[in-house]
């Protein structure tokens, strides 16, 4: 399956990347697409691994199943007002 | 009659306050978030926004319907602004109109304290000496189950 | 450039909330109080506000003063209107800015209370049945030492 | 000496009155004012002794001492905003 990545602000800038398709086995979990991104080395190693996701634009965690065709957002520490 | 927003447009203050307000309204309480010029005695410039804007939206519009019912009141309006900002810019408008002042003053209170916690959005402060910083944030939730 | 008046013209809240806000300030919070359409249930058809205005306006010089010290912020603007009126109509207009949102906050919230229990202000409500009543009020001072 | 006094919104309207001048012996103080107003009778007697009272636009207590011309006002509970 595969899944779109976005990133933001710190965690966009670290890996030079706001958005990207990524292909996970079925029953792949936040956890799962975490350590796929963060194994492919370089600065890729420096997104947290316990960081706040979203799935499809709500908030979730690291045992949050996902499914083809999900938007998974890594949220760096928020800032808005 | 509830409304929330996230734009990269500039915000108009009396639009959002007359957003709110009904004949059993006796209170109306308006916030504005600005860009100030100078953050620990260092020279700002400007400010930049950036947001997961479809995202927010969502969360704000949450944050505006827990607001009105904490304040027993569905006039309660609130916008962020997203994109490069000039000092003396409104980042965020927040207005509520309530029967009494207290769940007026509260319910604003309340929508920028929140926005602050769970809206995904980070900034990038400006400095007049060229250089930028995003500033230190909040996580927005607590990871209990996280990996 | 804290700013306070006691008048019988009509309100322009935007006029209030222009005379704060200063390119150190990233907060500004605006509150003000309208006259209701129903009290207790009891229909409304408009409020006369009678005051010992010369006094009241020194007063609110004082609590504006008071605030202005609590926010440390000279940003504190009050109004607060004597005569007759409709529902719907603005009665007390307050805006302060400051630094950050807790002083602003702070900052308003103290002077309509200190407005409710110091200015020596007294409202009549008119009931749309013709009747009409002074609400009850607050003693303005602790009369310790009074005869 | 003689001091103003001045009535307002429920006060005014138990004796009628908005403005006056009451003539005071020398040395006078609130209190003194107060029991002088009280004892014209009828709504007069209703005035409370133990309200507050501004002189020259100052809250006051009942121990303050008059002056000639001084400015002197009952202020029933109060109710702005």
């Amino acid at each position: 399956m595969e899944v779109t990545v976005l990133l933001f602000a710190a965690h966009r800038e670290l890996v030079g990347a706001h958005d990207m398709v990524v292909s996970l086995p079925d029953g792949a979990t936040v956890r799962t697409l975490l350590v796929e991104l963060r194994g492919r080395g370089g600065n890729w190693a420096d997104l947290p691994l316990h960081g706040a996701v979203a799935v499809n634009r709500k908030y979730a965690d690291g045992e949050t199943v996902l499914s083809d065709g999900d938007e998974v957002a890594l949220i760096p520490p928020v800032a808005g007002g | 009659m509830s409304w929330s927003d996230v734009t990269y447009d500039p915000i108009d203050s009396s639009d959002v306050l007359e957003r709110v307000g009904t004949p059993e309204d006796g209170a109306v309480a308006l916030f504005l978030g600005i860009v100030r010029n100078s953050n620990d005695d260092r020279p700002v410039a400007g400010m930049e926004y950036e947001g997961y804007a479809d995202m927010a939206r969502e969360q704000l519009a949450v944050i505006v319907t827990e607001a009105a019912e904490r304040a027993d009141s569905d006039r309660v309006a609130a916008v962020h602004r997203l994109g490069e900002l000039a000092v003396g810019e409104v980042s965020v408008a927040i207005a509520v109109s309530a029967p009494h002042r207290g769940e007026a003053f509260d319910a604003a209170r309340f929508v920028i304290e929140e926005i602050k916690t769970r809206l995904p959005i980070w900034k990038r402060e400006r400095y007049l000496d060229g250089e930028a910083e995003w500033l230190e944030g909040h996580l927005p939730l607590a990871r209990e189950g996280a990996p």
